[in-house]
C-alpha cells in the first residue's frame, strides 16, 4: 500500500515536474508545479513529516507559487511570448541535464546497498519534537534567518518601488 | 651597517628629490649620488680583502618563512656596488637640465610627471641595484631584483620614444617571465632546505648558505631544472641569445639615461646572478648543461656581432655590441675557471663604464643632430677635437685595445674559455675582431669624412658633458693600466664560489 | 477499524451536507438580513417567508445557459470554481463539531479528523483556496476578472500573514496546534477570547479579508469590476464561486467560534445535564448558535461598512494588522513569562 | 560573535536612520562601527568560542577573516561614499551592505553546514539587490538578474551536495563530519559502500556549488556580465568581500572536513585551478572594458586561491588570508579609481550601440552620467596621469599589486600560494600559475601604459565622439576628490606597501 | 509508521535526483525567467524531499529543520527575484532572458 | 453659503485622535445604527395584494369623460394641446353627423385624440385648460410596455367606457373648490396658491 502510494506520488511528481519545464504557458507551468508540490507534500506525509507537509503547502503552494502567479498576471504574461532558443542551445541544455542525471543516478545507484534504518524511536516529525530541536539546537540559525528576511524585505521593497522622482 | 646605508640612502634622497621642485631636483640627486659614492668609497677603504661577507646587516624580516633582511658585501659585491655608485652620478650628470630644449620624444609630454620623478626613479633604481648586489638572502635578492625593474620600466614608459608602450611592455614581460622562473627555482630550492625547529613550527631558510647547500644536495635532474630556470632568468636580463630580442628595441627606445642604467648596471645583475646564485646553487646542473649555456653565449656573440656590423643606427649598434660583450662574459663564467670568472668580473666593470660612455656619446650626437644613423653623419672630428678624442678612447676601451680596461677583461675571459675548450675560445675570440670592425667602421663614418649639413653646426662638448666623459676615460685607462686592485678584491670571493663548484 | 471508517465516512458526508445546507441558507440569510437591516422584508415569495428561495436559486443556477468565453482556457475556466469549491469544503474536516458521542460503548468523535496540526491544515487549505479565484480570473481572459484575481491574490497573501501571526499568539497560550484540543481546553468558560482579545480582533478582520467579504470584497466589487473574478461566469460555475464564498464564511465562523469562543463548550450546562450524549448534542447546538451569530456578524458588517479602497486595504494589512499581531505575540510572551507559563 | 552583533546592530541602525532622520551622520557612524567590529574581533582573539551548539566558532581563523572582511568593508565604504550619498535610498544601501557583511562573517566562522548555507544566502541576497540598484539602467538590471539566477542555481547544487553528505553521515556539524570522514574505515564498515557513494557525490556537488560562488572556470561565465553591469562600488564589494568570504568558507569546509577524501577532489580542484588561471588571464587580455577585465582577472585570482585549497596545509589558510587581504586592498583601490574615472567620462554612444544610446538613462543626478556600461572602457584612462596624478598613482599601485610585482602585497600573496603549492608537490600547477600571472601582467600593464600615455593626437581631430573623449573629458582634479576618497587612496597605497614589505604582520597570525 | 521502513532510501534518492535534474534542465532549457525561477524552486524541493527522507532514515530531526531553512531561503529568494523581474519588466517589457544581452564581450 | 439646517458638519483634514484612528468605536457605532434598523418596522408593501394609498391629488393616466348620457364631452377645441407644456397632445376635429348626438355632446368633436404618454409630464394643465370638463388626470397608472409607439394613447384608451359601472371616478379632482375655481374664468390658475 505504502509502496504503491509512493510510486503513484513519484510518478505524479516527475510527470508534473517535466510538464513544468516543457509547458509553454507560464500559468500552466505554475499549476503543474503546484501539483508537484502537492505530490511532494504527499511524500512528506508518507515520511511522517506531517508538520513539514503542512508548512510546505502553506509556504510553497500558498505563498510562493501564488506570488509567481501574481507576477505572471501582473505582467500579463499569458501570451506565449517566448520565442524559442535555437535548437543547439536546447540540445546542449538537454544533454547537460541528462548527463547530470545519468551521472547522479549512476553514482547514487550504489546507495541501494545502504542498510535499512534502525527502527525509529520517536516521532521526529511532530511539532513538539521539531520545536524542541529548532529552538534549542538550531536557535542561532533561526535568529539569523531573520537577518535574511530583513535584507530580502528591504531589497525587494527597494527594487520593487518606483522611484518617485 | 654600511651596506644598509648604501641601500637606504639613495631611496631617502630620492624621496627628497621627489618633494623638491623641478629646478632643484638634479642638484639634489647629483649630490646624493656623490655622497653615495663617498660612502661606497669609505666601504672600500674598510674592506678586508680576504674576508668573507663583510658589512653584514642581518635582521629577520619574515620569520615565519625564514626570510631575513641579510645584506653583506664580499669582493664581487663591493666591486659591483662601486660600479653602481660610480656610474649613477655620471648618469645623473649626463641628463640635460630641464632648461635645455626638449628633445623629440625624449621628455614626457605630460608636464606633471616632472624631473623630480625622473631622478627619484634613478635613485630608487640605484638603491635596488645595490640591494641586488649585496643581498645574501634568496628572497631578498628576488625582491630587489624585481624592485629594480619597476623604476627602469617607468623611466622607459614615461620618457621613452615613440613606440614606448609596446616596447616597454615587451621588456617588462620578458624580464618578469624570467624572474618568475627564478622565483620558482628559488622557492623550490628553499623547500629543500632543512626545517629549523628553533623558530616556531618548521621554518625553512632562504639564507644564501642554506640555499647553496640545499641546491647542491639535489639530484642532477632537479638541478637541471633549477639550472635552466635560473639561467633563463639571468639570460634574459643580460641578455644572452636567444633571449635578447627585447634588448635592442628597449635600448633604442629608452631615454639615454635609461639605456645607460640598463646596459651599464642592470645588465650586470644577470652576470652577477650567474656567479652568485646559479653556479653555487646548481653545481651539477652547471656541469651538465654549462656547455650548452656556453655555446648559446658564443652563438650570441657571433650573432650579435654580425648584426651589429649591419646596423645603421649607432645606438642600435651599441646595443648589439653589448649583447656580444655580455655573451663573452657569460661564456667566461661558464668556463668555471678562475680566469674566466675573474675576467668576467673585470669585464663587467669595464663594460659598464664603456657602454655608459658610448651611450652618452650617442646622446650627444643625437641631441646635436637629431639622429643617430651612421650614414647621415660624418666629419665631426674636423670641428670637435674634444669630442673626437674622448669618443676615441671610449671606443678603444670597448674594442679591448691593450692598456684599456676592456683588454684585461677580454683577455682573461678568453683565457678561461680556452682552458675550457679551445675551439670555443676561437669562436669567442672572433668577438675582438668583429668588435673592432663594427666599432671602427662606425667611428669612421661618424667622425671622419666630409662634414655635411647635419653635422656642420656640431658644437664641441659643454662643461657638463666633459664632466661626464672625462671621468669615464680616466677610469678606462686607469683600469687598463693597473687592473690589479680589482682583480685582487674579486679573487677570494671568486675562489670561494669555485670551491663550491669543484669541492 | 471497519466501523470507524464507516462512521468517519458518515460523519464526513454529514459535515459535507450540513455545510452545503448552511451555505445554501446563508444566501437566503444574507438577503434576509440585508433586507432587515435596510428596513425591508427580503425574499418571501418562495414558500413561507421565502424559505424555499435557495432552492429556487439553485434551480435557476442549474437551468441557466452555460457560457464559456471563446478565447479563454476552457480547462482552467472550469478548474477555477472547482478548486474554490473543493478547498472550502476540505476545511470542515478538522473542526470539532462537538465532543464525542458514545453509542454502544464506542466513543465517536464529532470531528472528522483530529490531526495534530489542524490549524496548519486550515491555513494550508485556505492558502490553496486562492488558486480558485486566481485561475478563474485569469482563465476568463477579461481584464476585470484579471484585476479581481490579482487583487484577490494580493489581498489573501497579505492577510494570511496577519492571520497566521494572530494564531501564533493563540498557539502560544494553548500550546497545541490541534483544533480539537484547543476546543477542549476552553471547557468551563475559559474562552480564548478573554485571553486573546487583540488576537481575536486581528483574526476576525483577517477572516473577513480571507473570505473576500465586505468591507474587503475588492476582488469582486460590483461597482468597479463588474463582479471581479467571476464576471465571465454564469450558471452553476458562478454558483460554485458564490457557494464557496458562503461556505468559507461558515467555516470561518466555525473556526472563530472554535478557536476563540469555546467551540462546543457551553458554560454551566454541566450543572443541569449529566448525560454525556445529551451534553454533546447541546454543545453542538450551542456551537452552531455561535456559528450562526458569526455568520450574522459577517452579514451585519457587510451591510454596515463601506468597501475599502485598495491602498487602504494594503495599509491596514501591512501597517496595521501585521505590527499589531507581532505586538500581540510580544505581549502574550511577556505575560506568559510573568505568569510563569514559560521560563 | 560580538562582531556579528555589532554588524547587525549597525545594519538596523542604518534602517532606523531613515525613520529618525539622521542619515547625514550615517557615513561616519558606519565607519566607526566597522572599526568597532574589528576591535571586537581583536578582543575575542584566541578565545576560540563555540556558539550555540557549535553553530559558529570564532577561532582565530574566523576572527582573522572577519577582520579582513571588516577592514575591506571599511575601505569599501570609504571608497563608495558617492554611491551612498547620491542615492535616494542610501539607508537601504547601508543596511543591505551591512547585512551582507554579516553573511560574510557567518561564512567565515560557521561550523555547521546549515550556517554555511545561511551565510551564503545572507551574503548573496543583499548583493543581488545592490547589483540591481540602478533601477533604470538595463545593464544593472541584467547584472542583478544574472547574479540572482546563477546564485540560486549554485545554491541548488550546494544544497544537494550538503544533503547527500548529510545522508551519508547523518549530521551537519563540521566537527562530527570531520571525524566521520577522517576515519575511512568508519564509513565503509558501518555504512557500506553506499554511504561512501553518497559522500562522494555530495562532496563533488558541494565543490561545484562553491566553484560557482567563487567563480572558478568553468562555472565562471556569469562573472563578467555581472561585474560589468553592476554599479562599480557593488562590483568592488563582490570582487573583494564576497570572494574573501567564499574562499574562507570553501577552505574551511574542505580543510577541516573533506580533507579525508582529498584524493577524490584533488584532481578536480587541480583542473579547476589551472583552467581558471589560464582562461581567466587569457580572456582578460582581450577585454577593452576595465571592469570586465577586472572580472576576468578576478576569475584568475580565484584560480590562484584554489591552490591553497588544494594544498590544505598549515600554510594554506594563511596564504588565502593574506592573498585575499592583498587582493581586496588592491581591488578596492582599483575600483575606487575606476568609479571616479567612469563618472567623469561622458558615456559615448558607440557606433554599434547606437540603439542603446537612444534609450535614455534618466538615472543619476547629472543626466545619465553614471552609465555603468558607458564608462570604464580602457580608453577612458588615457592620460589620467596628466589629469590627476594621485589617482593615476593609486591605480598604478593597485594594478602592480594585482599583477604581483614585488614588493607590493599582491606579490606576497602569490608567493605564499605558489610556495605552499610547491611544497605539496604541485610543480606543474605552479608553472601554469606562473605562466598565468605572466599573462596577467600584460593586461595590468596595459592599463598603466594607458594611464601614462598622452591622449592620441589622431583622435583629437576625429569625429564627434573622439572630440568628446579628448576635450570633453573633464579634468579629474585632486581638489575634486572627496576627503574620503583621498583617505582611501592613501590607505590603499600604504596598505599595499605595508603588507608587501611586512607580510609577516598577517601571515604569522594564523 | 514511517514509509522509510518499507521503502528503501535508494528510491528516494533516485526520485530526488530525477526531480533535481529536471529542475537543472529547466534552468538551462528555458528562456522565460519566471520558468527558470520555477525550475530553481523545483531543484530546492527535490533537495527538501531528500532531506526529509534522510532525516527519517537517520531518525534525526535536524534534516527536517534544514528543510525549514531551505524554505525560508526559497521564500526570500523568490521575493527578491520577482522584484528584480518586475524591475526588468518595467524597463524592457519582457521576461525573456535573451533580451538581456547588453553585457557581452 | 449659509447652512439652512445646521445639521451639516464641517469636514477638515485635521489629524485624527488616537481614538478615532482606531476606528473601532466608529465601526461599533455604525453597527449599532444598522442593528437598530434590523428591528424596525419594515416598510415593505406586498404589492399585488396590498397597494399603496395614492395621494388625493395624484395625477395619473388621463381620461376623456363622457357626460351623463354617455356622449363625449370633448369638442376638440385644442386648448389642452395648447396648454400642454410637453406638447404631448394632438387631435383632429370633426363635425358631428346627424344621428351621432348620443355619441358627442356638441357639434364638433375630436375624431382622433392622442396623448404621447412618453412625453406627458402629468402636470395637469390640460385638465385646467379644458373648458368642457372633458379631460382629467386619474389615479390610474400608465402600464409599462416595450414598444414606443404603443405609448401613444388614442381615444380607444383614453375615453372612458360607455357602461355606467365602468365609468372612471374623478370626484376627487372635482371638489367643491375646484369647481368653484373653474367657474371663475377670470381667475388665474395660480391665484389660489398666492
Amino acid at each position: 500500500m505504502t509502496l504503491h502510494l509512493f510510486y503513484f506520488l513519484s510518478f505524479l511528481a516527475i510527470l508534473c515536474a517535466l510538464m513544468v519545464v516543457l509547458e509553454k504557458n507560464p500559468v500552466h507551468s505554475v499549476l503543474y508545479l503546484v501539483v508537484t508540490f502537492f505530490a511532494i507534500a504527499g511524500h512528506y506525509i508518507l515520511l511522517n513529516a506531517q508538520f513539514l507537509a503542512a508548512v510546505h503547502i502553506i509556504v510553497y503552494a500558498g505563498a510562493i507559487m501564488v506570488l509567481f502567479l501574481f507576477v505572471i498576471m501582473l505582467l500579463n504574461l499569458n501570451k506565449e511570448s517566448e520565442f524559442h532558443k535555437n535548437n543547439y542551445v536546447k540540445g546542449a541544455a538537454v544533454i547537460a541535464g541528462g548527463l547530470l542525471l545519468v551521472i547522479l543516478v549512476g553514482a547514487l545507484k550504489g546507495t541501494a546497498s545502504l542498510p535499512a534504518p534502525e527502527a525509529s524511536v520517536g516521532e521526529i516529525g511532530l511539532v513538539e519534537n521539531l520545536g524542541q530541536v529548532l529552538f534549542k539546537q538550531f536557535l542561532l540559525p533561526f535568529e539569523i534567518a531573520s537577518l535574511l528576511f530583513l535584507s530580502a524585505m528591504v531589497g525587494a521593497v527597494m527594487l520593487g518601488k518606483r522611484d518617485t522622482k | 651597517m654600511i651596506t644598509l646605508l648604501l641601500i637606504l640612502f639613495p631611496i631617502l634622497a630620492g624621496l627628497l628629490v621627489l618633494v623638491s621642485g623641478n629646478a632643484l631636483a638634479k642638484k639634489i640627486a647629483f649630490s646624493a649620488s656623490i655622497i653615495e659614492l663617498a660612502i661606497s668609497a669609505f666601504a672600500l677603504s674598510q674592506f678586508r680583502i680576504n674576508d668573507t661577507a663583510q658589512f653584514m646587516c642581518n635582521a629577520p624580516w619574515i620569520p615565519s618563512l625564514g626570510i631575513h633582511f641579510k645584506v653583506a658585501m664580499d669582493g664581487i659585491s663591493i666591486l659591483l656596488v662601486l660600479l653602481t655608485t660610480v656610474l649613477v652620478p655620471l648618469i645623473i650628470l649626463s641628463r640635460p637640465s630641464p632648461t635645455l630644449p626638449e628633445g623629440k620624444g625624449a621628455l614626457s609630454p605630460s608636464g606633471r610627471v616632472g624631473e623630480g620623478s625622473f631622478y627619484f626613479m634613478v635613485l630608487f633604481m640605484q638603491s635596488a641595484l645595490i640591494g641586488v648586489f649585496t643581498s645574501m638572502d634568496g628572497f631578498l635578492f628576488y625582491i630587489f631584483w624585481e624592485l629594480a625593474l619597476i623604476p627602469i620600466w617607468f623611466i622607459c614608459l614615461l620618457w621613452g620614444g615613440e613606440d614606448r608602450a609596446r616596447i616597454t611592455f615587451k621588456f617588462f614581460a620578458y624580464t618578469l617571465a624570467g624572474s618568475l622562473l627564478m622565483l620558482v627555482a628559488l622557492v623550490y630550492v628553499y623547500l629543500q632546505t632543512p626545517l629549523s625547529l628553533g623558530e616556531g613550527p618548521g621554518v625553512r631558510s632562504f639564507d644564501i648558505q642554506s640555499l647553496y647547500e640545499a641546491g647542491a644536495s639535489l639530484s642532477s635532474a632537479e638541478q637541471t631544472w633549477i639550472f635552466w630556470a635560473l639561467f633563463i632568468a639571468f639570460a634574459i636580463k643580460m641578455p644572452v641569445f636567444p633571449f635578447h630580442t627585447w634588448q635592442p628595441d628597449t635600448y633604442t627606445n629608452a631615454p639615454t639615461q635609461g639605456t645607460m642604467l640598463l646596459s651599464g648596471i642592470m645588465l650586470k645583475m644577470g652576470t652577477y646572478g650567474l656567479i652568485r646564485w646559479l653556479l653555487p646553487m646548481a653545481p651539477l646542473g652547471v656541469q651538465e648543461w654549462g656547455n650548452t649555456a656556453m655555446i648559446l653565449s658564443i652563438v650570441g656573440i657571433l650573432y650579435a656581432s654580425v648584426i651589429a656590423i649591419m646596423q645603421k643606427d649607432f645606438k642600435r649598434l651599441i646595443a648589439y655590441s653589448s649583447i656580444a660583450h655580455v655573451g663573452l662574459i657569460s661564456a667566461g663564467i661558464f668556463s668555471l675557471t678562475v680566469q674566466g670568472l675573474q675576467g668576467g668580473m673585470m669585464q663587467m666593470l669595464a663594460h659598464g663604464i664603456n657602454v655608459v660612455g658610448l651611450f652618452f656619446v650617442v646622446d650627444i650626437l643625437f641631441n646635436r643632430t637629431n639622429t643617430s644613423e651612421i650614414p647621415k653623419l660624418g666629419g665631426i672630428r674636423n670641428i670637435t677635437p674634444w669630442f673626437a678624442t674622448l669618443f676615441m678612447v671610449v671606443l678603444l676601451g670597448s674594442v679591448a685595445l691593450p692598456l684599456t680596461n676592456g683588454f684585461v677583461g677580454e683577455f682573461l675571459l678568453l683565457n678561461g674559455i680556452y682552458q675550457y675548450d679551445a675551439g670555443m675560445a676561437a669562436f669567442a675570440g672572433l668577438t675582438v675582431i668583429l668588435g673592432a670592425v663594427y666599432m671602427f667602421r662606425g667611428y669612421q663614418k661618424i667622425m671622419l669624412g666630409e662634414t655635411n649639413s647635419l653635422t656642420s653646426a656640431f658644437t664641441d662638448l659643454t662643461f657638463n658633458e666633459k664632466a661626464v666623459l672625462i671621468p669615464i676615460v680616466i677610469l678606462i685607462i686607469a683600469m687598463g693600466v693597473y687592473p690589479k686592485p680589482v682583480l685582487d678584491i674579486a679573487e677570494p670571493a671568486v675562489m670561494r664560489i669555485l670551491n663550491i663548484i669543484h669541492p | 477499524m471497519q466501523t470507524e471508517i464507516i462512521y468517519k465516512s458518515i460523519l464526513a458526508l454529514a459535515v459535507f451536507g450540513i455545510t452545503l445546507f448552511i451555505a445554501m441558507y446563508s444566501t437566503y440569510a444574507e438577503r434576509k438580513i440585508a433586507a432587515f437591516l435596510q428596513d425591508r422584508l427580503g425574499p418571501n415569495r418562495a414558500g413561507p417567508f421565502g424559505i424555499l428561495q435557495p432552492l429556487a436559486d439553485g434551480v435557476k443556477m442549474f437551468m441557466k445557459e452555460e457560457m464559456i468565453p471563446e478565447v479563454s482556457n476552457k480547462f482552467l475556466f472550469i478548474l477555477g470554481p472547482s478548486i474554490a469549491m473543493l478547498t472550502c469544503l476540505m476545511t470542515g474536516a478538522v473542526i470539532p463539531w462537538g465532543s464525542s458521542i458514545t453509542i454502544a460503548g464506542n466513543e465517536y468523535s464529532l470531528q472528522v479528523a483530529d490531526i495534530n496540526i489542524g490549524i496548519l491544515y486550515l491555513l494550508g487549505v485556505t492558502s490553496v483556496g486562492v488558486y480558485g479565484i486566481m485561475i478563474g480570473g485569469w482563465a476568463s481572459n477579461n481584464k476585470f476578472s484579471l484585476l479581481g484575481a490579482i487583487r484577490a491574490s494580493s489581498q489573501m497573501i497579505s492577510y494570511e500573514i496577519g492571520m497566521g501571526l494572530s494564531i501564533i499568539a493563540l498557539i502560544m497560550t494553548t500550546g497545541t496546534l490541534s483544533i480539537g484540543e484547543i476546543a477542549a481546553q476552553q471547557h468551563g468558560g475559559h474562552w480564548n477570547v478573554f485571553y486573546q482579545p487583540l488576537g481575536f480582533l486581528i483574526f476576525i478582520v483577517c477572516a473577513f479579508a480571507e473570505t473576500n467579504r465586505a468591507p474587503f470584497d475588492l476582488p469582486e466589487c460590483e461597482s468597479e469590476l463588474v463582479g471581479g473574478y467571476h464576471t465571465e461566469y454564469s450558471s452553476m460555475k458562478l454558483g460554485f464561486y458564490l457557494f464557496a464564498e458562503y461556505i468559507n464564511m461558515f467555516i470561518s465562523s466555525a473556526v472563530i467560534a472554535t478557536l476563540y469562543f469555546g467551540g462546543y463548550n457551553m458554560p454551566f450546562i454541566g450543572r443541569f445535564i449529566q448525560d454525556p450524549n445529551a451534553l454533546a448534542i447541546i454543545g453542538s447546538v450551542f456551537l452552531f448558535c455561535k456559528i450562526f451569530f458569526f455568520i450574522f456578524l459577517f452579514m451585519w458588517v457587510r451591510w454596515t461598512l463601506p468597501r475599502f479602497r485598495y491602498d487602504q486595504l494594503m495599509n491596514l494589512g501591512w501597517k496595521g494588522l501585521l505590527p499589531l499581531a507581532i505586538l500581540n505575540i510580544a505581549i502574550t510572551g511577556i505575560v506568559m513569562w510573568f505568569t510563569g507559563k514559560i521560563n | 560573535m560580538k562582531i556579528l552583533y555589532i554588524l547587525t546592530g549597525l545594519g538596523v541602525l542604518a534602517m532606523l536612520a531613515e525613520i529618525f532622520r539622521f542619515k547625514k551622520f550615517l557615513f561616519p557612524k558606519v565607519l566607526l562601527g566597522l572599526l568597532l567590529a574589528i576591535a571586537a574581533a581583536v578582543w575575542d582573539w584566541n578565545t576560540n568560542i563555540h556558539y550555540y551548539n557549535n553553530m559558529l566558532t570564532f577561532d582565530n581563523y574566523a576572527l582573522l577573516f572577519s577582520i579582513v572582511i571588516c577592514a575591506t568593508a571599511f575601505l569599501w565604504v570609504l571608497s563608495s561614499q558617492d554611491f551612498f550619498s547620491n542615492a535616494s535610498n542610501q539607508t537601504d544601501y547601508y543596511a543591505l551592505s551591512l547585512f551582507a557583511l554579516c553573511g560574510a562573517v557567518i561564512m567565515v566562522s560557521y561550523t555547521n553546514l546549515l550556517m554555511l548555507f545561511l551565510g551564503i544566502e545572507i551574503l548573496s541576497i543583499p548583493i543581488y539587490v545592490l547589483a540591481g540598484s540602478r533601477k533604470d539602467d538595463l545593464s544593472s538590471n541584467e547584472s542583478a538578474l544574472k547574479y540572482f539566477l546563477m546564485g540560486a542555481f549554485a545554491t541548488g547544487f550546494l544544497l544537494f551536495g550538503i544533503t547527500l553528505v548529510y545522508g551519508a553521515c547523518g549530521t551537519f556539524d563540521l566537527g562530527v563530519l570531520g571525524t566521520y570522514i577522517g576515519s575511512p574505515e568508519s564509513i565503509t564498515s558501518w555504512r557500506g559502500p553506499g554511504g561512501e557513494t553518497l559522500l562522494f557525490a555530495g562532496i563533488l556537488l558541494i565543490l561545484i556549488g562553491m566553484s560557482f560562488k567563487v567563480a572558478a572556470v568553468p562555472f565562471h561565465f556569469w562573472t563578467p556580465d555581472v561585474y560589468q553591469g553592476a554599479p562599480t562600488p557593488v562590483t568592488a564589494f563582490m570582487s573583494t568581500i564576497v570572494k574573501t568570504a567564499a574562499f574562507a568558507a570553501f577552505l574551511r569546509l574542505f580543510m577541516s572536513c573533506f580533507v579525508g577524501y582529498a584524493s577524490l577532489w584533488n584532481d578536480i580542484i587541480w583542473t579547476l585551478a589551472a583552467l581558471s588561471i589560464l582562461l581567466g588571464n587569457i580572456t582578460a587580455v582581450y577585454q577593452s572594458n576595465v571592469k570586465r577585465m577586472l572580472a576576468y582577472s578576478g576569475i584568475s585570482h580565484a584560480g590562484y586561491m584554489m591552490l591553497a585549497i588544494l594544498t590544505s596545509g598549515d600554510m594554506s589558510s594563511g596564504a588565502v588570508l593574506y592573498y585575499s587581504a592583498a587582493y581586496s586592498v588592491a581591488s578596492i583601490g582599483a575600483f575606487a579609481v575606476l568609479a571616479i574615472v567612469e563618472q567623469h567620462t561622458p558615456s559615448l554612444p558607440s557606433p554599434k550601440g547606437k540603439e542603446e544610446g537612444v534609450q535614455p538613462s534618466p538615472f543619476g543626478t547629472a543626466g545619465g552620467r553614471e552609465r555603468s556600461s558607458g564608462g570604464g572602457g580602457i580608453d577612458s584612462f588615457t592620460g589620467l596621469s596628466k589629469r590627476n596624478p594621485l589617482l593615476a598613482f593609486s591605480m598604478t599601485i593597485s594594478m602592480l599589486s594585482l599583477a604581483g610585482i614585488p614588493p607590493l602585497a599582491g606579490f606576497f600573496g602569490k608567493y605564499y600560494l605558489f610556495s605552499s603549492a610547491l611544497q605539496s608537490g604541485y610543480v606543474w600547477l605552479v608553472l601554469i600559475a606562473v605562466l598565468g600571472s605572466l599573462i596577467g601582467v600584460y593586461y595590468y600593464l596595459k592599463v598603466i601604459i594607458k594611464i601614462y600615455s598622452p591622449p592620441q593626437p589622431s583622435q583629437r581631430d576625429g569625429d564627434e565622439s573622439s572630440k568628446l573623449l579628448s576635450f570633453g573629458q573633464p579634468k579629474v582634479a585632486s581638489e575634486a576628490l572627496g576627503w574620503s576618497i583621498t583617505i582611501l587612496i592613501f590607505l590603499t597605497i600604504a596598505l599595499s606597501l605595508l603588507l608587501g614589505i611586512f607580510p609577516d604582520l598577517i601571515i604569522r597570525l594564523i | 509508521m514511517s514509509s522509510i521502513q518499507t521503502i528503501h532510501i535508494n528510491l528516494y534518492i533516485l526520485l530526488s535526483s530525477v526531480l533535481f535534474c529536471i529542475g537543472v534542465m529547466g534552468v538551462l532549457f528555458r528562456r522565460n525567467v519566471i520558468i527558470v525561477f520555477m525550475s530553481i524552486e523545483l531543484m530546492l524541493n527535490a533537495i527538501n524531499l531528500l532531506l526529509v527522507a534522510f532525516s527519517s532514515y537517520w531518525n534525526d530531526p535536524s534534516g527536517q529543520i534544514f528543510v525549514f531553512f531551505v524554505m525560508v531561503v526559497a521564500a526570500a529568494e523568490v521575493a527578491v527575484g520577482l522584484a528584480i523581474l518586475i524591475m526588468i519588466y518595467r524597463n524592457t517589457g519582457t521576461t525573456d532572458i535573451n533580451v538581456l544581452n547588453k553585457l557581452k564581450g | 453659503m449659509q447652512s439652512l439646517t445646521n445639521r451639516s458638519k464641517v469636514v477638515g483634514s485635521t489629524k485624527m485622535t488616537l481614538m478615532e484612528s482606531i476606528y473601532l468605536p466608529a465601526i461599533l457605532n455604525g453597527m449599532m445604527i444598522t442593528i437598530k434598523h434590523f428591528f424596525r418596522k419594515k416598510a415593505t408593501i406586498q404589492y399585488p395584494e396590498v397597494k399603496r394609498e395614492f395621494a388625493p391629488v395624484y395625477r395619473g393616466m388621463h381620461v376623456l369623460k363622457r357626460d351623463e348620457n354617455g356622449a363625449e364631452r370633448c369638442t376638440a377645441c385644442g386648448l389642452c394641446a395648447v396648454a400642454c407644456p410637453a406638447e404631448a397632445i394632438t387631435m383632429t376635429s370633426a363635425e358631428r353627423k346627424p344621428g351621432e348626438e348620443k355619441l358627442f355632446r356638441e357639434e364638433k368633436y375630436a375624431s382622433t385624440y392622442e396623448i404621447n404618454m412618453l412625453r406627458c409630464i402629468f402636470c395637469g394643465d390640460c385638465e385646467d385648460a379644458c373648458p368642457k370638463e372633458s379631460i382629467f388626470l386619474t389615479d390610474r397608472l400608465v402600464p409599462s410596455d416595450s414598444l414606443r409607439q404603443r405609448f401613444v394613447y388614442g381615444k380607444d384608451l383614453l375615453v372612458e367606457p360607455m357602461e355606467e359601472n365602468k365609468r372612471i371616478d374623478i370626484s376627487k379632482r372635482q371638489t367643491k373648490e375646484v369647481l368653484e375655481f373653474k367657474k371663475n374664468k377670470e381667475l388665474q390658475h395660480n391665484k389660489l396658491i398666492e
